[in-house]
């Protein structure tokens, strides 16, 4: 019995270690470093840099989710970033986390020129170097680089930097989705929903005026 | 990560991250071998002894394993407790190993098993781990079980058929047959039927679940601040 | 380059490490459990044997009494198959063929089949099959009481006209919707009872047994070559 | 004869002409008022050079050309600007542009016009430029630069003309009746075409439900090499990319334009246009429009001007309100609807239809996709509508994208035949805009993420230097003692430097009081709202500005811990301020008021930071023991 | 030859790992919500499977048997697996990051799939010789890539449907594979092996 | 009154889903009446339960889920579900099979997938697959034996209480093996003049068989000839089937010959109106067609060697597991490019 289990172990011990010794070999042999898979996370964010996630930018946390941060963490992205990370990752996508604020409607930061003191607080804050301005002359963002973080509406003394929502006009405006019916519950279509389902982009508005 | 209370991995083994219905590991011992109660017992039991040891062992080894032989060490664990559980039930329920084939060895590829060693038990003491292993392996066995009596019944219109083959001839009699001329539903027994069985154990889950949720919620305000956790980007606010 | 060798030293050195513990475990398991194992390894091969033939009916070891059996191509059970012998002291109780009937519904059915000296049938069971659950699948006895009906049939008390189910004008019963199968059944327990009466000198000469006087008896009890039934 | 190809798809919905091409086309007449887009073409919006008040004679420049790709407005009649605003433009959004609004005088007095009847002893070039300054687009629906198309890049020879004659779309005739009756200018504008690009081949197009048309077409075009050439009547031949094929027997490449196979394809009415604005000097202000639908008494085609209100047309063609339900503007199959009737007509608009109930009844609800493939077997374009539609509705945009999405020419011949009446056109739009607003939005994160690294990149290296500078001045400064005749010299340095600073400050002082000067009457106006503004901020002044608009209003109170935060921060912006005021005072700076107030703000902005603490600590006692190590904490 | 077929016929088809014999499932659930990672999973396990079945064959047939050490099968052969898992994951991401990207996440995974042990165990069931367990095991592979991708590219048809809250995700994916499962129940018989 | 605002086009073609489904279950009929002078009353009792019970269904699982009832029910399908499945079981089929095929199509493989358009596999074919597997004995030997051939012909009530009475079989006089389960079993060990003298052979191919699978042939040059399915998916399945029989030789000794396979089982019901099922068929010319050709093939392949007698029923489920793949790479090539784009949008990579 004992030369049974001898030879068992013998066995065992002779592939293992043999094994063991491939596996160290190829772990020497054909070490990598690096990780594609950050700019590729880092390509999905939305570059806000607003540090919402918890992170200071988005690579950060393009590094942070490299290393099993939860992906729900960016305000800014919203569901759509969420969506592409989760898809890129092949995890589930999850609802955004709260704890990091809600995501909102595009926005830019505008500077009441006659009220800015000149102080660059807020030229050091932006994260894309979109404000310009020397000392004591008044700043202007320079809308098209703004990424809308808001992180320069805190540092400034004299709160003259406002958040505007961007409104779409007649050439940023796209078709809206049709209104579906089927999620509406328990209720027949009526002649009238008839309308309202292939109605164009002010549904609310019109299906106000039509009911 | 932060080590979890024990409560909660007590409710995460047995519900809510339960390895069958959520994370949906360890189906090929799961639908294969459900189609009665008794076959789903004896290997739910198997596998909950082997999943206590190899967590157990694997919290006791965790500190002095090489990056590289991580996989094949833990594996080569579950191994030897695996082929010990099949030796065990060879030499005492051999009618069941029988019956349970090849997928009693199979057990050392139960995604379960390894993943519960990789992510639970090497990171945390073994007494965590034991019972992270307790509760993941009776939460299996409890969806192995389920699923067995759901198939058994609408199979073949009996429960707890042949239960002498684990239990001994005490449970000889066990056998219930709760509608008289029942005409087989075959489906049930064959792969179809222990695939949409489980969706559907699943899909009853999540039912549960989306209640009790909405139960907490309407309990609840809700008390995170919003935006709380935000950093800054650019230097300090000096 | 030493860092290599240190990686695939201490790779092996530890892998070998959990060999040893692993190794060590199952082998001792593996000691501890062989023969207990190897018993009801015996014992469940032997469970079907023992139902057509039970322990009670003989009290040779059965399982290791076999003879040979000579040209047995017909009953198509592997290339030279045996028959397990059973006796009572030195009293032949009967012996078991294994048959495999090939034109069941859907692959092979393997079947035991029970035989006393004077060709009288002990029983028969089925060790595996392919046939449809719910359909054929009834030649099982977990599933009917089918096979039981073949006790105590022999070519004697059976002409060869009435080993056919009954929809062929035979004796034994079919199933609703499945005659295929049965028919295959009961065609290779009658091919095996042939091969038997055919082959009767051989077999009793490896059983041991005088010649003449089962030979009269079976002689008489076929006395006429009843054709081959018609499928 | 012409040899035809075909292409795949199509369908054959009811044509419903007849009843506006019973009648001669008819001049709608001047309306009351003009309401002319500053952008009706593709590209740039038109600069506007008139003001209100202005008076402007008809056909005068009212808008010239910006500052990219376009072409100018001009006054279809003359009058006075009344204003220059915002109006709802025909758009599918419903949305307001920037427009002109034109009070006729009725005088119709014409500005100077320069006819050209001898062109070809001019330069193409300077024929071009004519053509854009007559304003003229595309009037085949899309409203591209005729000016710019008409001169294709020197590697694209076109060789074939096409004249798109075809007017697929049931209900509108417009086109039809300009060939029944401007045949001959049709044929002149197709000649100043033809001579500006000489092609090898011209081909007019049409379909063969138009029999009169086609009779008049042969007899203008009798002697000439035009190839008339009728098509067989099928919805959408009238497509750029259909006729081709139809013609050519080639197809446009997927992303390119058709000069890219060496074929172009010009509207008819364009044609007239050129004619007009070439011999006869006169721009792009009116054009040939139907009207129709059943609540119209008298449908038919109109001569209408640029600018005229549908309310006007309908008029004409004696609309009966009660019964219009619809009124769509282009035809059936591709216009959009128009919310009221005050919307202007403009260049690009070929049609008004104004639907009865019965006419245009509302499409049955949506129901689901049953992969039927109707909708792939009408495509022109042989796209799969269907997998379009699911990867759209299901925002797979990427999916969507690679199935072709970009080449559907948005015709709806799927939505017409679709059993299930999913409105997939709409689908389509929904995901291309999507699309386009997505690669924006990438591009400007593609931006942003080079700026924010570069920036980085430059913190980093700032900081290098800064840990150098000062590894530089500790190793100095050890010099210094040894070496103490460097003494001098540094404070040399510093005297240079002051004096930058006082230079720099002045400067800005200048331009400050510049500005103070001049905003002077405005100022008052402004501080107004501001103060407003801090009084409406005043009770959630405990939090900053910007956690103000984040947390609900309904939100819990935020931890002790974030008000100590909040406080140490008011606290350093306020001594921050209070330094800076000094300076200032010093320096007698400009901004000593401004400075003021922010320290004021400050001083407020601590005090409130300070009572909500105590607030809270106050709450937070009695709910619960724990607080008291946070108290103790922060009662220094 | 024909034999061969046989056993690629039966292994793919008529006993196809996955549907019928239940082995390799949670790869199967696990990694078919999106087609291009069904394919570069099938990619992986057909590779990992012919080779591991054939490994563990040879270790079985020329170690295990003649030390008379059979009972040491199931950790000889997943250590076997383990270590062709690892070392090809190894291999790949040096030599070839583009298949890395598109094999890398999928290859450790393989050690835990049910199906390459299956194979090693079922090799020995079913005494199968050196070119049968190469065969076997590429059959199953192939078997399983077939039906993991098919699944794959119906999982992404039935994530654009409106299916009932409570069965999204695994549910109905587990409802789609029984299904699959009943059709492939039309194959029983085609070969009786 | 305000105007109507919608996306263009404003015109449609008026042919509702609900007339198509209605023009599918006209085009049946000849179908059913064929079933009913060859094999009795059987096939209409099915057919009117089955249906009942598809809208019922239907009605009671779409309560469930919240959806409009009436809007959905008046689509037609449910009752196209049901007319097919009570086509397609067998004619003495107790009225507990007809039941759990039923529900089975309309609550698991149809409404579980978000109801109609979403189901990946055909609807009815799960049903009757489902029961098939589940019910072996009631669902090969209810199968009714041609009129003339009945001893002591049932009529129209004693098949409905035979259905009702939810017995496994029905009486045996009126039941027979269908032609194809008899070629099966004989071929091989029989030649193919001593199978056919059974009499449900008759004097043609199959008796009763050939006319019922001809007037569903006619139904489906109805459909064909309205263009509520393409010629693709009949003339591929049939196509596959007619190469598959041709490829193995027409030695009726061996294998079943190409006129039976053509005419007795579900041949032309499955080519005309269950392999046609838009919702779980391929979507591109060439798919439809490689998703036929398929079908055909499978139908040969399991007739011929497989277990089950008539392989319509998954030979369709085999083929709709495959649709979404196929459709991937069969995307028709658009206007204006050089070649289709096949397979999936690759990944920016960033
Ligand atoms: C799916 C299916 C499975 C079947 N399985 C069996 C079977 O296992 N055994 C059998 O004898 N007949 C089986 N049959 C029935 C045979 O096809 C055949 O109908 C029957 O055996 C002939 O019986 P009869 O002679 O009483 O008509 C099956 C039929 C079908 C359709
Ligand atoms: C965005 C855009 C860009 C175009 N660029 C060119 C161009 O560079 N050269 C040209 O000759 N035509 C150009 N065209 C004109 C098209 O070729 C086409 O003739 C015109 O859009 C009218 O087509 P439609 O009315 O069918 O849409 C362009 C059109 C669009 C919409
Ligand atoms: C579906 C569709 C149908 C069209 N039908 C016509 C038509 O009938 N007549 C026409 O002149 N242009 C029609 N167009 C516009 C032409 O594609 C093309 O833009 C025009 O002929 C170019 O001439 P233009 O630049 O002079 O407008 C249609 C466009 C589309 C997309
Ligand atoms: C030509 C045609 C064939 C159809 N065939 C079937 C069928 O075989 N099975 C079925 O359940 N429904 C069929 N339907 C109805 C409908 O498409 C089906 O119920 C959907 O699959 C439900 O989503 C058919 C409909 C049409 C138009
Ligand atoms: S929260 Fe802000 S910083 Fe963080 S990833 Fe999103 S945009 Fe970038
Ligand atoms: S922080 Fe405010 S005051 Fe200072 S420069 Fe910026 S906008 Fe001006
Ligand atoms: S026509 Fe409508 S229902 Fe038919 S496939 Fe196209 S989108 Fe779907
Ligand atoms: S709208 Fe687009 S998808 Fe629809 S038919 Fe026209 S080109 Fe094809
Ligand atoms: S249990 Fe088989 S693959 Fe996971």
């Amino acid at each position: 019995m004992w030369t049974n289990i001898i030879i068992a172990i013998a066995v065992l011990l002779g592939l293992a270690a043999v094994f063991g010794a491939l596996l160290g070999f190829a772990a020497e042999r054909f070490k990598v470093e690096g990780n594609p898979l950050v700019d590729q996370i880092d390509a999905l964010l939305p570059q806000t840099q607003c540090g919402q996630c918890g992170f200071p930018g988005c690579r950060p946390y393009a590094e942070a989710i490299n290393n099993g941060e939860a992906i729900n963490k960016c305000p800014p992205g919203g569901e759509a970033t969420i969506n592409a990370l989760a898809d890129l990752l092949d995890v589930e996508p999850q609802p955004l986390d709260a704890e990091h604020g809600a995501a909102q409607a595009k926005r830019v930061a505008v500077i009441r020129e006659d009220e800015c003191i000149g102080c660059t607080k807020c030229i050091q804050a932006c994260p894309v170097d979109a404000i310009l301005g020397a000392a004591k002359h008044m700043h202007t963002v320079i809308e098209s680089e703004c990424t809308g973080c808001d992180l320069c509406v805190e540092p400034c003394p004299v709160d003259c930097i406002d958040m505007i929502v961007i409104e779409p006009d007649i050439r940023s405006w796209i078709w809206a989705p049709p209104v579906v019916l089927d999620k509406a519950p328990n209720e027949e279509p009526s002649a009238t929903d008839a309308r309202v389902i292939a109605t164009d982009s002010q549904a609310e508005t019109r299906e106000a005026s039509l009911l | 990560m932060a080590t979890k209370t024990s409560r909660e991995i007590i409710r995460d083994g047995l519900w809510s991250n339960n390895p069958a219905l959520v994370q949906v590991l360890g189906l090929c011992p799961l639908l294969a071998v459900t189609s009665t109660v008794v076959n789903a017992l004896g290997l739910g039991l198997a596998t909950l002894l082997v999943l206590m040891g190899s967590n157990l062992a694997v919290s006791l080894i965790r500190n002095f394993v090489n990056e590289s032989v991580r996989l094949p060490a833990f594996v080569m664990i579950i191994a030897s407790f695996v082929t010990c559980a099949e030796l065990l039930m060879q030499a005492y329920t051999y009618e069941l190993y029988q019956i349970l084939g090849i997928f009693i060895p199979l057990i050392v590829t139960n995604c379960a098993i390894l993943g519960r060693a990789d992510a639970f038990a090497s990171r945390n003491p073994p007494g965590l781990a034991l019972l992270d292993g307790a509760m993941m392996g009776l939460g299996f066995l409890a969806v192995l079980v389920v699923l067995g009596a759901m198939r058994e019944l609408i199979g073949q219109g009996t429960l707890f058929a042949d239960m002498h083959l684990l239990l001994g001839p005490v449970a000889a009699e066990w056998t219930l047959r709760p509608f008289a001329d029942y005409p087989n539903m075959l489906f049930m027994m064959l792969p179809p039927g222990a695939f949409m069985g489980l969706g559907l154990l699943i899909a009853l889950k999540n039912v549960i679940d989306s209640r009790i949720e909405e139960k907490r919620k309407a309990a609840q305000v809700e008390t995170v601040s919003a935006g709380s956790k935000r950093v800054r980007v650019t230097g300090s606010l000096s | 380059m030493a860092t290599m060798a240190q990686s695939i030293s201490r790779s092996a050195i530890g892998l070998g490490l959990f060999a040893v513990i692993t190794g060590g475990t199952i082998a001792l398991t593996q000691a501890v459990t062989k023969e207990r194992i190897a018993e009801q390894a015996a014992r469940a091969e032997a469970a079907a044997l023992f139902e057509i033939i039970p322990e009670s009916a003989h009290n040779n070891d059965m399982l290791n009494d076999t003879i040979s059996l000579p040209d047995a191509a017909v009953l198509n059970s592997g290339e030279t198959p045996s028959a397990w012998v059973a006796r009572q002291q030195s009293d032949l109780v009967g012996f078991i063929i294994p048959v495999t009937a090939t034109d069941g519904y859907s692959g092979d059915i393997n079947l035991l089949v029970g035989i006393t000296p004077s060709g009288e049938l002990l029983g028969v069971r089925v060790t595996g099959h392919h046939e449809t659950p719910g359909l054929g699948d009834r030649i099982d006895t977990g599933k009917s009481d089918w096979v039981y009906q073949f006790n105590g049939h022999s070519l004697a008390n059976t002409p060869g006209k009435q080993w056919n189910v009954k929809k062929n004008g035979g004796e034994f019963d079919q199933f609703t919707g499945a005659t295929i199968t049965p028919r295959a059944v009961v065609k290779a327990v009658h091919k095996t009872l042939v091969y038997v009466r055919e082959h009767q000198a051989e077999i009793r000469q490896s059983l041991g047994l005088p010649l003449d006087r089962g030979n009269r008896k079976q002689r008489s009890a076929v006395a006429s070559h009843l054709p081959e039934p018609e499928h | 004869m012409t040899q035809l190809w075909s292409f795949g798809g199509g369908v054959h919905p009811p044509e419903n002409k007849s009843q506006s091409s019973s009648r001669p086309i008819r001049p709608a007449g001047l309306p009351a008022k003009l309401i002319l887009p500053l952008q009706q073409h593709i590209g740039e919006p038109a600069r506007c050079i008139v003001e209100p008040g202005q008076k402007v004679l008809k056909g005068e420049v009212i808008a010239q050309v910006g500052n990219g790709m376009g072409v100018p407005v001009h006054a279809p009649t003359s009058g006075i600007v009344e204003r220059i605003s915002l109006e709802p433009v025909p758009h599918p959004s419903g949305m307001s542009d920037t427009c002109v609004v034109l009070i006729p005088d009725g005088e119709e007095r014409w500005c100077e016009l320069v006819p050209q009847p001898e062109y070809r002893k001019l330069e193409r070039v300077q024929v071009l430029a004519l053509i854009r300054q007559a304003g003229i687009v595309g009037l085949g629906g899309a409203g591209f630069p005729t000016n710019i198309k008409l001169r294709p890049s020197v590697d694209r020879k076109v060789d074939t003309l096409i004249l798109n004659g075809a007017e697929c779309e049931p209900y509108i005739t417009a086109d039809d009746m300009t060939m029944r009756e401007k045949a001959d200018q049709m044929m002149a504008g197709l000649r100043i075409m033809a001579w500006l690009l000489r092609p090898a081949r011209v081909v007019i197009g049409i379909e063969e439900n138009k029999p009169e048309a086609i009779a008049a077409l042969r007899q203008a075009a009798e002697g000439s090499k035009t190839e008339i050439a009728v098509i067989p009547t099928i919805y959408p031949s009238g497509g750029e990319k259909q006729l081709i094929q139809i013609l050519t027997g080639q197809e446009v490449p997927s992303g390119g334009i058709p000069a890219d196979i060496g074929v172009m394809c010009q509207n008819i009415g364009t044609a007239v246009a050129v004619a007009d604005a070439i011999l006869q000097g006169k721009p792009l202000i009116s054009r040939v429009m139907t009207a129709t639908g059943e609540a119209l008494a008298e449908p038919g085609n109109f001569e209408v001007l640029v600018g005229t209100p549908a309310r006007h047309l309908l008029t004409c063609a004696g609309v009966d309100k009660q019964r219009m339900s619809r009124l769509v503007l282009g035809g059936p199959m591709m216009g959009y609807t128009l919310p009221n009737t005050d919307i202007p007509l403009i260049k690009t608009s070929n049609c008004v239809i104004a639907a009865s109930a019965s006419e245009l009844p509302a499409p049955a609800p949506e129901q689901p996709c049953i992969r039927c493939g109707q909708c792939a077997e009408a495509c022109p374009m042989e796209l799969l509508p269907q997998q379009l539609f699911w990867h759209a509705k299901a925002t797979e945009f990427d999916k969507a994208e690679h199935l072709n999405l970009f080449d559907c020419i948005e015709c709806g011949a799927c939505s017409y035949v679709c059993p299930s009446s999913i409105p997939l056109v709409q689908y389509y739009r929904f995901a291309k805009g999507e699309i386009r607003l997505q690669r924006a939005e990438q591009q400007k994160s593609d931006r942003a993420r080079v700026r924010f690294e570069a920036r980085q990149q430059r913190l980093d290296r700032e900081q290098q230097e800064k840990d150098q500078r000062r590894k530089d001045r500790a190793l100095a400064a050890a010099k210094a003692q040894e070496q103490k005749t460097a003494d001098a010299q540094t404070r040399v340095q510093d005297g240079t430097v002051t004096d930058e600073r006082a230079g720099k400050s002045a400067l800005v002082e200048q331009a400050l009081a510049r500005k103070r000067a001049k905003a002077a009457g405005a100022s008052a106006e402004r501080t107004e709202p501001s103060t407003q503004l801090s009084e409406e901020a005043a009770p959630s002044e405990t939090f900053t500005p910007e956690h103000a608009d984040k947390i609900p209003a309904a939100e819990t109170a935020p931890s002790i811990e974030e008000l100590e935060q909040q406080l140490t921060q008011a606290q350093t912006k306020l001594e921050k301020m209070q330094s800076m005021l000094e300076d200032a005072h010093s320096g007698q700076a400009p901004n000593v008021d401004k400075l003021e107030r922010a320290v004021d703000k400050n001083i407020e902005r601590v005090r409130h930071a300070q009572r909500a603490i105590d607030d809270a600590q106050q709450q937070a006692v009695p709910a619960n023991g724990n607080a008291e190590p946070a108290l103790s904490r922060t009662n220094y | 030859m024909s034999e061969y077929l046989l056993i690629l016929v039966s292994t793919i088809l008529v006993n196809n790992f996955v549907l019928v014999q239940f082995l390799g499932l949670c790869p199967f659930m696990g990694v078919s919500s999106k087609l291009e990672t069904a394919m570069g999973m099938s990619l992986a396990t057909t590779f990992v499977l012919t080779l591991s079945s054939v490994c563990s064959y040879l270790a079985y047939t020329y170690l295990l048997e003649p030390l008379n050490l059979a009972f040491l099968k199931t950790i000889t052969f997943i250590l076997v697996i383990a270590v062709v898992v690892q070392f090809t994951e190894m291999v790949v991401r040096k030599t070839s990051p583009l298949l890395y990207r598109v094999l890398g996440i999928f290859l450790p995974l393989i050690t835990t799939n049910c199906a390459v042990l299956g194979v090693a165990l079922l090799n020995l069931n079913r005494n199968n010789n050196f070119v049968e367990s190469l065969l076997y095991g590429f059959g199953a592979a192939l078997g399983f890539s077939l039906v993991l991708i098919f699944f794959a590219a119906m999982r992404e048809r039935i994530a654009v449907s409106d299916v009932p809250v409570a069965f999204r995700g695994a549910a109905i994916g587990m409802v789609t594979a029984g299904l699959m499962a009943l059709a492939f129940l039309g194959f029983t018989g085609l070969v009786s092996v | 009154m305000a105007l109507v605002q919608q996306s263009s086009p404003h015109a449609h073609r008026a042919r509702p889903t609900a007339r198509v489904m209605l023009w599918v279950i006209i085009a049946a009929v000849p179908g059913l009446l064929a079933q009913t002078v060859f094999f009795g009353w059987g096939n209409l009792i099915n057919v009117v339960w089955c249906i009942a019970l598809a809208l019922a269904t239907e009605a009671a699982i779409l309560k469930w889920r919240s959806k409009p009832v009436g809007f959905f029910l008046k689509d037609n399908t449910a009752a196209v579900t049901g007319l097919l499945l009570g086509l397609s079981l067998p004619q003495f089929a107790p009225w507990w099979v007809s039941a759990v095929a039923v529900f089975s199509a309309i609550v698991v493989a149809k409404q579980l997938y978000g109801g109609l358009g979403s189901n990946p596999f055909n609807p009815a074919m799960v049903g009757y697959a489902l029961v098939l597997i589940s019910f072996p004995l009631a669902m090969t030997t209810n199968w009714a034996a041609p009129v003339g051939l009945w001893q002591d012909a049932p009529g129209f009530g004693e098949t409905l209480s035979t259905i009702a009475s939810g017995q496994q079989t029905a009486v045996d006089g009126w039941t027979m093996a269908t032609p194809l389960d008899e070629y099966k079993h004989k071929v091989g060990s029989h030649t193919a003049a001593e199978i056919t003298v059974h009499p449900t052979f008759g004097s043609f191919v199959a008796r009763g068989w050939e006319w019922v699978n001809a007037a569903f042939l006619a139904g489906g040059l109805v459909l064909l000839a309205l263009r509520i399915i393409s010629w693709h998916i009949p003339v591929g399945f049939l196509g596959g089937l007619v190469a598959m029989s041709l490829l193995f030789g027409t030695n009726a000794d061996q294998y079943a010959p190409l006129s039976l396979h053509l005419l007795a089982g579900g041949t032309m019901l499955g080519a005309f109106f269950i392999a046609t099922d838009p919702v779980s068929a391929a979507t591109s010319h060439q798919g439809k067609l490689i998703y036929a050709v398929g079908i055909g093939a499978l139908v040969y392949l399991i007739r011929s060697w497989g277990n089950y007698p008539d392989a319509v029923a998954f030979s369709v489920l085999l083929m709709n597991f495959a649709v979404p793949f196929i459709d991937y790479y069969t995307p028709p090539r658009t206007y204006g490019h050089h070649k289709a784009r096949r397979g999936l949008p690759t990944r920016k990579q960033g």
